[in-house]
């Protein structure tokens, strides 16, 4: 049994479980690159190893030198949070190689679940439906995608099979595209996991995204947290979560139903530890195994908040051996818990990424809010790693309760240095259509727009000008000052003028 | 001193007298503006109605106001250089080039084009990676590229001029 | 029907008001000292007006003004915290009187309690019981104090009858002290509170202070949501409470009884709104009357959180006539809370006060944490309000998880520009006295000393000297290179050595 | 550089080449020493262990560390200036005179003594309210009181010397 743990991560995750362990009073080993000795994790924990230059290639991903740091700090096991190694089966079993506890599910689970070809293959034989598209082993060419293609019918997605997090997924509406769109998927799917495979899948319009958070130890327990709404997207990026899904909502029995497939999933590949089995659900109702990510999920604090079980620690005591404290029948869902990805994109401007130093930054408290984060002020934002600033949660009695909650904490939210996209969120929030839980898959991307939602909002541009004047102003003046005093020699008015036209 | 200040196609004559007084096309105003500690996010009292914004310089001249989650893009013009656009017609208009500069920090994940190429408008120039994403930045007209800056591999800052087309 | 809020406060409590009324879609009016403009109340409120310079006698204490704002702004309700006007009769029969509502009870309960004399004789009228001390109305001098006291027997407590949150409050343990303690407990409450009447009450030893939340509405419904813990406190000033207590713990029957208790004297005062009533425990769990309340507590998170309850969503609810939505048996305490205050005092040179600006802010976040705040980097602690800079409430399935909960939160805790009590905190949360629930009233003042706490914390002084050693290295060099600059013409280690000389 | 650091009773050698190599006591640390963005923040990484703490100078040439909690008095010297000290002894001696300076800005609620009185150890002098708190001021040790520098309802600042003790 371990004393101590060395987290193979960054940011607000390395973060969330360093927390986890120190309330178990576990020892905490973090790993950095040289872009984040000053980060949060590196602060927080007991100890801390550099592992190299920025690009994750040579820092986060480099396995063996995580391995040979757990040992040489006397770490026990190695918890790899989302993304990086969390899903490498290879990593897995070099790590349970070296001695040394995996915090995750076994190598073979990882690998049956990792190729999203093989995947479909084995859940569809244990009896959960599967979205229809190309089955067998990934390794198809260009050519044969394309032959394929008419059979699974347009539009489909072009996905990654080692993918995740919508990495390497184009959506084809016309099989000329398809070429292009081909390259770009592999391209990307190359770039964020080092296998250029796709597969087609059916694109079902009008879906929803609909997860199934699972537990196993291993003594044979498996249960589920009930689901969690995903459907808000952007280039299949979620966005949003919830937990209850308005969907879902009241009908315990198609909640129930799910959570029997999920588990069902689980155990075709025996497994063990923090699991998400996601869905797609139809307006009818009929839901498909899309995939499942083996591997502990961003948005698990929305669960965290209406099942009041702490995930991180259920991981951490599994791996320890115990059994779960809990049976499917104490699970229950109360209330109901929001959670918004604050991100370093600017949602004014496409969502592009945004990097900087964070000159200053106040973040939402308060009865009911929960903030995960690894950042702070005075902390600079790289281009190197992911745009998840920090998430924000909101828990309160009902889903009504907890969207006037969450329009609070947006609006306390202050973050300066670096463009956010808030503004959208808030915008999501006073969107009618997800007041009333009206939305799918596409919603995001087809029909909702900043400039119209940016109209909506009770606007003041009055309001707007005065301030901007007054900045505006000030900036003269203080300006015209400095160069008055540099300048003592020349009638003021004519160096203001001149430093007016330079700067426009 | 007196401003003109334009939101798209809103226009407002506002004079400052300081920080106290201001008169709003006309009419005269108590107001309380202060920044919050040093940072880009203002404070302002109006008729008791309290607003807090974030205030951006856009780099050319404008102004960017963030209120309450919605973005005004402000200009504000003193009064005698308003006077001026209007004889001469507002500053230098546009250059028959366009140049690609890097929206932000990034890899280059690959360039597309060469110099000389004829692009369409639409056509993918240019593929940079930041923060995980491959952002694809396309030609917003047809041309020729004129000039290359960058190849495969480049790590560039914000605003890096990349690749042009004429 | 009111639709606007008047907040007739500062700081944190202002702050958790405005967010209450944001989430049930009420708009908010800030007042504020000239001290203030910049104050997080002010920044987060829809509106906001001047009352005032500094001293809370001309600023928060101008009952008159903030009325005057409350009509000039339209608001149909004043809300008055905690502390400034909130347990003033006068200033509640001024506010109904004007035509508004009051968040909070009528003023005759306010006077019925605020007087401590008439309160005990009322209650104990009721069937209460109170503990031994001086009756009737109050106004007795220090002659005739000095003839009870022996009556009443040493050690006793010399109380303000208008007093609250310990001001106004001196322990005496023989007669001779006692002349010298009256003098500076009068000129305490007539600081305080206007009025410099004081009575007697046993000290009673080894006791416990622990409190019943009331929650009434103008139904007559009264329902009680169960126990504080509040023995840990500092010249009477509470600095740590949890919920439930430790003493009460599974003690059900206890807790139900003092509840009953609690509602009786609530109702032998027509109480309606949310109040508190505080009782001293002995050993063998008899209980006293000590005094009541008639606003919100600091300390109500810890309620909020063990009940689910948000308490002042309940008040502004009562406050608009509705009915209580949940009945007595309804109400269940779940997990455990613990609340610490975070004051601007060194706990390292004995609590003394401490101001200034603040330079660097950065509170614990994550699963369990709250932090209620009114103030944000860059903001400026003046000496005119009380030292409460946030309130930092954990929340955990056990005492034991909550303790490890704080702990956690308590070293992420990260305040630069004020000195703060979150050292006494941390070894509170170390001390094994506290772990295992043995403490009483006495115990932070006779059983525990900061220094004896921080000899026994695992120390570190070989990290604190190489720290100390490379700050006061790179100030040296720093220095050092300024004069070498400015002083190009000298030779370099001459001005060193002075330089250094100077400096010590 | 080197130095002689002393707590309480513990005193140390530190050598320090550079912001990564320290020589504590003649053995040689490797370390990696940062301040948080510019805050008396600092954090500290010597065998893998992660230390941050507060380090405040104490207004007399001394330090003090605030590390997990605990306060650390640290007195920092160079070898030269220790080697001074402990020549001619360290610096000037205790004056006779006591100066009760006020410990936090406030308000002088009473002042309880005048000049020319006598006072004792323990004799309340003066009260200060700061923060809604009265403190009751102390004369540590008895003698005449030689000077009042303050009167009730001042407001005074931070380290104002407000009486003397003689």
């Amino acid at each position: 049994m371990f004393n101590k743990v060395l987290i193979a991560n960054r940011g607000e995750i390395a973060v969330r479980i360093i927390r986890a362990c120190r309330e178990l009073g576990l020892d905490t080993v973090a790993v950095f690159s040289e872009a984040d000795r000053r980060a949060l994790h590196v602060r927080y924990a007991d100890e801390a190893f550099l592992l190299g230059p920025a690009p994750s290639s040579e820092s986060y991903l480099r396995g063996d030198k995580i391995i040979e740091i757990a040992l040489k700090s006397g770490a026990g096991a190695i918890h790899p949070g989302y993304g990086f190694l969390a899903e490498r089966s290879d990593f897995a079993q070099n790590v349970i190689d070296a001695g040394l506890a995996f915090i995750g599910p076994k190598p073979s689970s990882i690998a049956a679940m990792g190729d999203k070809g093989i995947a479909r293959k084995t859940v569809s034989a244990a009896g959960v439906p599967v979205v229809p598209g190309t089955e067998g082993d990934g390794a198809l060419t260009d050519d044969q995608l394309l032959a394929l293609a008419p059979d699974v019918g347009f539009p489909l997605l072009i996905k990654a099979t080692a993918g995740g997090g919508g990495k390497g997924m184009r959506a084809v509406d016309h099989i000329e595209e398809m070429p292009g769109l081909l390259q770009a998927a592999r391209r990307e799917a190359e770039a964020s996991f080092g296998d250029g495979n796709v597969y087609l899948e059916k694109l079902v319009e009008g879906a929803r995204h609909i997860e199934i958070q699972i537990l196993a130890d291993t003594h044979g327990n498996v249960v589920h947290l009930g689901e969690r709404e995903c459907s808000l997207q952007r280039r299949h990026q979620k966005l949003l979560e919830e937990a209850p899904s308005p969907f879902v909502g009241d009908d315990e029995e198609l909640r129930q139903r799910m959570g029997a497939v999920a588990v069902k999933a689980a155990q075709s590949v025996e497994y063990v530890n923090a699991g998400t089995i996601e869905f797609l659900v139809e307006s009818d109702k009929s839901f498909y195994f899309l995939e499942m990510n083996t591997r502990l999920q961003v948005e698990h604090p929305i669960t965290e908040a209406v099942t009041g079980i702490d995930i991180v620690k259920e991981q951490i005591r599994i791996a320890r051996g115990r059994q779960l404290s809990f049976t499917q029948s104490d699970v229950r869902m109360t209330g109901w818990a929001i959670e918004c990805r604050v991100n370093a994109e600017d949602s004014h401007n496409n969502f592009m990424p945004s990097t900087g130093r964070i000159a200053h930054m106040q973040l939402p408290t308060g009865p009911g809010v929960r903030v995960d984060t690894g950042v702070y002020p005075g902390f600079e934002i790289s281009p190197y790693y992911d745009s998840l600033i920090s998430k924000l949660i909101v828990y309160a009695g009902t889903r009504a309760e907890a969207i006037l909650r969450m329009r609070r904490a947006l609006e306390e939210y202050r973050l300066v240095g670096v463009r956010t996209n808030i503004p959208f969120h808030q915008n999501i929030m006073d969107s009618h259509r997800f007041m009333a839980g009206q939305f799918d898959t596409q919603f995001v991307e087809k029909r909702f727009s900043m400039e119209r939602a940016d109209q909506q909002r009770e606007s003041n541009p009055q309001v707007a000008a005065i301030m901007a004047t007054m900045v505006a102003h000030t900036q003269t003046q203080r300006s015209a000052h400095i160069i008055r005093r540099s300048k003592r020699d020349t009638s003021n008015w004519k160096w203001l003028g001149r430093w007016e036209r330079m700067h426009r | 001193m007196k401003y003109i200040t334009t939101i798209d196609d809103l226009q407002y004559t506002i004079e400052i007298i300081d920080n106290h007084q201001v008169i709003f096309d006309g009419v005269p105003y108590e107001v309380d503006f202060e920044s919050v500690s040093g940072q880009p996010v203002f404070t302002l009292l109006v008729n008791g109605k309290s607003h807090e914004a974030y205030i951006y310089d856009d780099d050319d001249g404008g102004w960017e106001v963030l209120l309450k989650g919605a973005l005004y893009p402000v200009a504000v013009v003193d009064e005698r250089e308003h006077r001026l656009r209007a004889a001469f017609g507002s500053g230098p208009t546009q250059s028959g080039e366009y140049n690609l500069k890097a929206p932000m920090p990034g890899l280059v994940v690959s360039v597309l084009v060469k110099e000389g190429d004829q692009v369409e408008e639409g056509d993918v120039l240019l593929i940079l990676e930041s923060m995980k994403m491959q952002n694809e930045l396309k030609s917003p007209r047809a041309g020729v590229v004129s000039r290359v800056n960058t190849k495969d591999g480049d790590h560039v800052e914000r605003k890096h001029l990349m690749l042009s087309v004429n």
